[in-house]
């Protein structure tokens, strides 16, 4: 079964690595070679899953790849067990619905063949990603995600915004990535091996004294917070929103944000190791999710609003795992793709309908846009945790894994989230679908099937992916290093105050959108302060460009004036020094030979007479001669 | 008493230190040329006296060569002499330091 | 009794010579000193019996040496109003350092013990001839060399650019 | 005879292109690109030649020179020495093809340029420490004609103060050198490297000699504060110059620190390392930190060599193999790199004629090419996984951090800022809209490309195999860190 894996993400690389050879040449065809080498991708990962099911296991394979003396040896390796697998069919799928969809929504752009060979790269780091073994093949694949990310938010890079999207992505993601180098130098320091199961197995064993487990633990989940937009390293991601929509949809959705949820899964027993940390991981996500919620309730961009939500579903994710809840995590972390790729997607059917991101602007597009809206609102149903769509499930198994590790004031952001969560989402759906159209939006019409069918497909999926839950359950508890749990907790009323707080929100929204009972414009006045802070999302962004701007930038360009002035400065005062000594000792040369024979003779005198008065028995030496 | 080695040595350190404050002084550049033969002779006159009193002839050899030498520079250095001239119309010695830049 | 009297006589003849050489204001009277004083050498040799050597040395100082400095004051335009500028200021710095050389090299011969005194016998011309021929035949032929060189070199500097 | 030929292919093609009829402007770079071809060849036969299995010095030739001095024709390849002359050739191949339009005395231009590269080979492969010298020479002195002719902007002070600059770390070196031929007095007198290997310097010796071989060499390599002759030089130096010299010359440094410094004076090294690393330290964040601030292009390229040679020079100062293997692919995988660099920075200007960044823009358009090859070169910069220079960062910094865990850390954090100015460039450069007057640019010609490519191809073959090198340059460290003994 593993003897073929490795073919999952070779598929896509190669698809690739062909189309950007072609180049130009290869417009027309290379949607449909990268669209084909993920179909396959797919099928042979649904073929992997199949046989992961039948024969539970963890089986891993590695190659070296160097080796170095000093007793270092670095490999390429794959580690198959059913997190992996998991991970595999959902970025096979998100990616095979989002480039299908391309193929629609990017029709005609210049870059075409740009697009789909970076999707395909983004495809194969993300699989590499997924499958890696060690730690060395999983920071590369790392890098390589955000590196594909950065490619594609800076897409349209002759815009600016979308040039400074990419640039900030990176080096933010590239902030918490520190942390997680770091992390691995420390556990190259002590364990010597960068094998993920013999980490694992040495962290068990206590080999990872002390403090070391902790500062480990919370090193690698910086990398986890950045690439997952968690607080205060989730600047990047609204303005990720710059890139391509399928973009957001796969990468800023589905995908590779979740790596540093998948992060933290695969490298669960280093976590687990550290109670500090863990309990970090919990209130970070916590807070990150409510912070996001709040902030998502007040953002006009219809992209923004899923992204900001996005963070927010993903701080409901650490939660869980900050919990040991290794299960709930992933399995939020599944259902989490489907439904916000689909909300992605579908907002890029409205964007591509009338070609504006912004809500205002938008209204009473649902008669229009029917399969659209029909979708998007499974998708909505979904992300507030209505019954019985899937996102009900997953979010209900995440409270409570809180409410089993006792985190009442957790399990108490959660229901908050969920009433924040079903208000925005609502909001987005009522503005944009319902109400009058406005008049010159009358002519948007829906998009073409090829774009429509992933939506189909996608809903589907939203609605029903919920009611594997306990198979689920059942087989991703075999993966290598889930905490040995026995039965789900449960609780009666949780799902039932998380349904109210959910109704709560959706009503609320109702009232305030659809019947405008209550006018948003005045809660606006009312609560301005508040309201501008949340628009302002709480002035993050400013401090951190404050920070950049008046801290790091204005330090560079100090040591750019002390190198110039003061170290280069000096070098030249040593020129100077020498020159001016030329020019004083240029003034002995009188330039008359006669001068100079003179001195040399004079000098021949000095010579001599101080050689017979220091050393009298020159004399003696003479005199015997 | 007889005349030693001792006795041409010393006269043609004489005559040589003659010659080197000649050189040093002189600012006509022909004069200077002239004191730079007598260094010449003082050097050939005790080659001559060391041969003649050590009985080897190679020291005779030697103050021929030298005597060609001084020769051959007299010729190349009054040439320089007169090229000069014709050039700065002056062959004062302080008034050419062309080597000073 | 003579010969003492003759190198004294000599050895002044030179040294005043010598003086006049350095210190004379007229060219004519430096190039007069530097014809006496080669003359005075040359009977220094012959006192040592270097006979042949003195010879030489009368015909090229005093017939080719001199005889150059004639035509370089006449060329130089010296021989009408040849009184030379007076010697320039290193007067007493180079005469201190010419002194105080001469007495540092005086004062080594004078301690160093020298070998007795083996009386100069004349050495053949012969013999003189086959050295060259022989022993010292490589820098004979380098010094054939150089007065080639200098033949050359001094017609063409001396006689400067065709214009 | 490998190596020999290795030596006389750049003489004699420099001395070809000097007899070339000077009125035949073409035939110059013709000739130099065959010379270059052939030392290409020669030295990937040198590659295949050399014996992995055995390690250690190999294809030695030894002649004696100067008997009187104990002075030899002596030399051989190592992994270390193996690795740095295919640097040497690829670089020298790509500066001739991106130096394909010099205008200005073509001849002599070319000829300098080999003889330059004659000298870096000679040093890669000297095992007498007076070849070593002599070739080292040989490989500064040419950067003065090359830069104070064929340079631009303040050429003449660049090339003053950059010769001046490293002739006073020769001098250093030199000090250096003849103490190591007086200094251990057991074998006699002789230069040859095994000999006075063989010597055990007292530990006050090695005390002494060490920083100041250290510091001549630690100025040719860009060691903090003696680093400000390279932007400067770089900045005035023509292209293929700029792509020598931060690509091998700068290499020159370390190579020796390498193999005199560490080989000879284990005991010297192993004192002043904890202090020299904090230097190191500074190179790297210091360099990266300068360079964020600079607004001419190549001053930015400039500064970041600074930061990367502090890499090298920490993996060197940690005195762990692992770090000096990091160190040595660092110091390839940097040379190819900040040739890529060099290279394209010649050609936007030669398109655009300005080297200010914030006049650029937009240019991505236009010059797909040049922007492909230059976020490549980016990356490999910023240590980008799949490119070589990260697997060499990751091996210093686990070598070094298994020996200066909390100093590694703010090493570490020199990749950060390095992402942060790469890529602000970048997007200066080739992002955001097209400006008016670079509506006419031309993306990369033949030559131009066939240059870019073998360079990112090289980059991204060992990024995705380093083992291909590693390997080699395992055989060399081994036997150094053998000599270390106790060092963890």
């Amino acid at each position: 079964m593993i003897a073929h894996v490795w073919l999952v993400p070779a598929l896509p690389l190669l698809a690739a690595i062909l189309v950007s050879a072609a180049g130009q040449r290869s417009a027309r065809l290379a949607g449909s070679i990268t669209t084909g080498a993920v179909f396959f991708s797919l099928i042979m990962a649904l073929n992997v899953l199949a046989g992961l099911i039948s024969t539970p296991g963890v089986e891993q394979v590695s190659m070296v790849w160097l080796r170095s003396a000093g007793n270092l040896s670095m490999e390429l390796g794959m580690l198959v067990d059913p997190l992996s697998v998991i991970m595999l069919v959902i970025v096979c799928f998100i990616s095979l619905m989002v480039q299908i969809y391309s193929l629609g929504y990017m029709a005609g752009d210049k870059g075409i063949t740009r697009y789909f060979s970076f999707m395909s790269f983004f495809t194969f780091s993300m699989l590499g990603l997924v499958l890696a073994n060690n730690l060395i093949t999983l920071y590369m694949f790392w890098e390589l995600v955000g590196l594909s990310s950065y490619l594609l938010i800076g897409f349209w890079y002759h815009k600016p915004e979308a040039a400074d999207a990419a640039k900030k992505a990176f080096i933010v993601t590239r902030f918490g990535d520190l942390g997680f180098l770091i992390g691995i130098l420390v556990l190259a320091y002590f364990l010597n091996t960068f094998n993920i199961l013999e980490v694992g197995e040495a962290v068990k064993d206590g080999r990872l004294t002390g403090q070391w487990s902790t500062i480990v633990a919370l090193l690698i989940f910086a990398g986890a917070a950045g690439k997952s937009a968690q607080f205060p390293l989730h600047v990047w991601l609204p303005d990720a929103m710059e890139g391509p929509t399928p973009v957001s949809a796969l990468i800023h959705a589905a995908t590779m944000v979740a790596a540093g949820v998948f992060l933290v899964a695969r490298l669960f027993p280093v976590f687990a190791a550290s109670e500090t940390a863990l309990m970090i991981i919990a209130y970070l996500g916590g807070f990150t999710a409510l912070l996001a919620a709040t902030v998502a309730c007040v953002q006009n961009d219809i992209k923004r609003i899923l992204a900001y939500s996005t963070m927010s579903q993903l701080g409901y994710m650490m939660m869980a795992l900050g919990c040991r809840d290794y299960i709930a995590g992933m399995f939020h972390l599944t259902t989490h793709a489907v439904f916000k790729a689909l909300l992605f997607l579908a907002a890029g059917s409205v964007i591509h309908a009338i070609h504006t991101n912004d809500i205002r602007q938008m209204g009473g597009l649902g008669p229009r846009l029917k399969i659209t809206a029909a979708t998007m609102l499974v998708a909505a149903l979904a992300l507030s945790g209505i019954p019985p769509f899937s996102g009900f499930f997953s979010k209900d198994a995440i409270l409570m894994g809180i409410w089993a590790a006792g985190r009442m004031d957790l399990l108490m952001v959660g229901i908050v989230t969920a009433f924040l969560t079903t208000f925005y989402v609502f909001r987005l759906w009522i503005v944009v679908f319902a109400g009058h159209p406005a008049e010159k939006k009358r002519q948007a019409h829906e998009s073409p099937w090829i774009m429509a069918i992933p939506l189909m497909v996608l809903a589907l999926l939203a609605l029903s992916l919920g009611w594997l839950g306990e198979n689920f359950r059942h087989f991703i508890s075999a993966s290598w290093g889930a905490p040995q749990v026995g039965e789900a907790p449960h609780h009666r009323l949780i799902p039932m105050f998380a349904f109210l707080a959910s109704l709560a929100g959706f009503g609320w929204a109702y009232l305030v959108y659809f019947k405008k009972t209550i006018s948003a414009r005045l809660l606006a006045r009312r609560f301005a302060g508040t309201y501008k802070l949340l628009e302002r999302k709480y002035y993050i962004d400013e401090i951190y460009i404050f920070l950049v701007r008046q801290g790091m930038f204005v330090f560079s360009r100090g040591l750019a004036w002390f190198d110039r002035y003061v170290v280069d400065g000096m070098v030249n005062r040593v020129g100077e020094f020498f020159r001016l000594a030329g020019k004083g000792t240029r003034l002995l040369q009188v330039g008359r030979l006669q001068a100079y024979l003179l001195a040399f003779f004079l000098g021949l005198v000095v010579i001599m007479v101080s050689v017979l008065m220091t050393h009298p028995e020159i004399m003696e030496i003479i005199k015997s001669k | 008493m007889s005349i030693s080695l001792t006795h041409y040595l010393v006269l043609s350190t004489v005559l040589f230190a003659l010659g080197l404050y000649g050189v040093f002084t002189r600012r006509n550049a022909v004069a200077l040329l002239l004191a730079v033969e007598l260094i010449m002779l003082a050097v050939a006159l005790n080659f001559t006296a060391g041969a003649q009193f050590w009985g080897k002839p190679g020291g005779l050899i030697f103050a021929i060569f030298i005597i060609t030498i001084a020769a051959a520079e007299a010729a190349v250095g009054l040439a320089l002499v007169i090229a000069i001239y014709r050039n700065q119309k002056d062959v004062d010695l302080d008034r050419l330091t062309i080597l000073r830049w | 009794m003579a010969t003492i009297i003759g190198f004294y006589l000599l050895a002044l003849l030179a040294i005043g010579a010598g003086i006049m050489l350095v210190n004379s204001r007229n060219l004519l009277h430096a190039l007069l000193g530097l014809a006496v004083a080669s003359l005075a050498v040359a009977g220094l040799m012959l006192g040592l019996r270097a006979e042949f050597l003195a010879l030489v040395l009368v015909l090229i100082y005093v017939g080719a040496v001199v005889v150059l400095g004639v035509f370089a004051v006449m060329l130089t335009g010296h021989f009408e109003k040849s009184v030379l500028p007076p010697s320039n200021e290193l007067k007493i710095l180079g005469g201190g350092t010419a002194l105080a050389l001469l007495v540092l090299v005086t004062g080594v011969i004078l301690i160093q013990p020298l070998p007795p005194d083996a009386v100069p016998a004349q050495v053949p011309i012969q013999k003189l001839g086959v050295l060259l021929m022989t022993d010292y035949v490589l820098p004979f032929e380098l010094v054939s060399v150089l007065l080639l060189a200098v033949l050359v070199g001094a017609i063409v500097i001396a006689r400067g650019k065709e214009d | 005879m490998l190596l020999s030929f290795l030596l006389a292919v750049p003489v004699i093609t420099a001395l070809v292109i000097m007899f070339l009829p000077r009125e035949r402007t073409t035939w110059p770079r013709w000739v130099a690109l065959t010379g270059t071809v052939m030392t290409l060849i020669i030295s990937c036969r040198i590659l295949l030649g050399y014996d992995l299995g055995a390690a250690g010095f190999q294809l030695g030739e030894a002649r004696e020179l100067l008997p009187a001095l104990g002075i030899k024709y002596a030399v051989a390849v190592d992994g270390m020495g193996l690795v740095m002359i295919i640097l040497t050739a690829v670089i020298i191949f790509c500066g001739v093809l991106a130096s394909w339009e010099v205008q200005e005395r073509p001849q002599e231009f070319f000829a300098f340029l080999l003889v330059l590269v004659t000298g870096v080979f000679g040093v890669f492969m000297a095992r007498d420490l007076f070849l070593f010298f002599l070739f080292y020479e040989l490989a500064v002195l040419p950067m003065y004609l090359l830069i104070g002719i064929w340079g631009t902007g303040a050429k003449e002070y660049s090339a003053m103060k950059l010769t001046i600059y490293l002739m006073a770390g020769s001098a250093l070196m030199l000090v250096g050198i003849l103490a190591l031929y007086f200094g251990g007095g057991g074998y006699g007198h002789s230069f040859l490297l095994d000999d006075i290997a063989r010597q055990s310097f007292s530990r006050n010796f090695q005390a002494i000699v060490f920083p100041v071989l250290f510091l001549g060499f630690g100025i040719l390599a860009g060691f903090w504060p003696f680093h400000t002759w390279s932007p400067d030089g770089h900045a005035s130096a023509p292209t293929a110059v700029s792509m020598l010299h931060a690509g091998v010359l700068m290499k020159l440094g370390a190579f020796g620190i390498i193999r005199l410094g560490l080989e000879l004076l284990p005991a010297g090294a192993q004192m002043w390392a904890p202090y020299l690393v904090v230097f190191t330290l500074i190179n790297i964040v210091y360099g990266a930190l300068v360079a964020m601030a600079q607004t001419d292009l190549k001053y930015v390229v400039a500064y970041s060599s600074v930061s990367h040679m502090g890499i090298v020079l920490l993996g060197i100062c940690a005195l762990h193999p692992v770090a000096l293997n990091g160190a040595v692919l660092q110091m390839f995988s940097h040379g190819i790199m900040t040739g890529l660099f060099f290279a394209l920075v010649g050609m936007i200007y030669g398109r655009t004629h300005t080297r200010d960044i914030r006049e650029m823009g937009g240019l991505g358009r236009r010059t797909p090419y040049l922007a492909l090859a230059f976020i490549i070169a980016g990356l490999v910069s910023l240590g980008l996984p799949g490119f070589s220079g990260f697997i060499a960062e990751i091996l210093v910094f686990i070598g070094a951090f298994k020996v200066y865990p909390w100093l590694t850390i703010i090493a570490v954090t020199g990749i950060l800022f390095t992402a942060i100015y790469i890529l602000r460039v970048v997007q200066k450069i080739f992002f955001g809209p097209e400006k008016d007057k670079f509506e006419n640019l031309k993306d990369a010609n033949l030559m131009e490309k066939a240059c870019l490519a073998i360079l990112m191809l090289i980059l991204l073959g060992v990024g995705v195999y380093p083992a291909m090198l590693v390997n080699i340059i395992n055989t060399s460290v081994t036997s150094m860190a053998a000599v270390w003994g106790g060092t963890p």
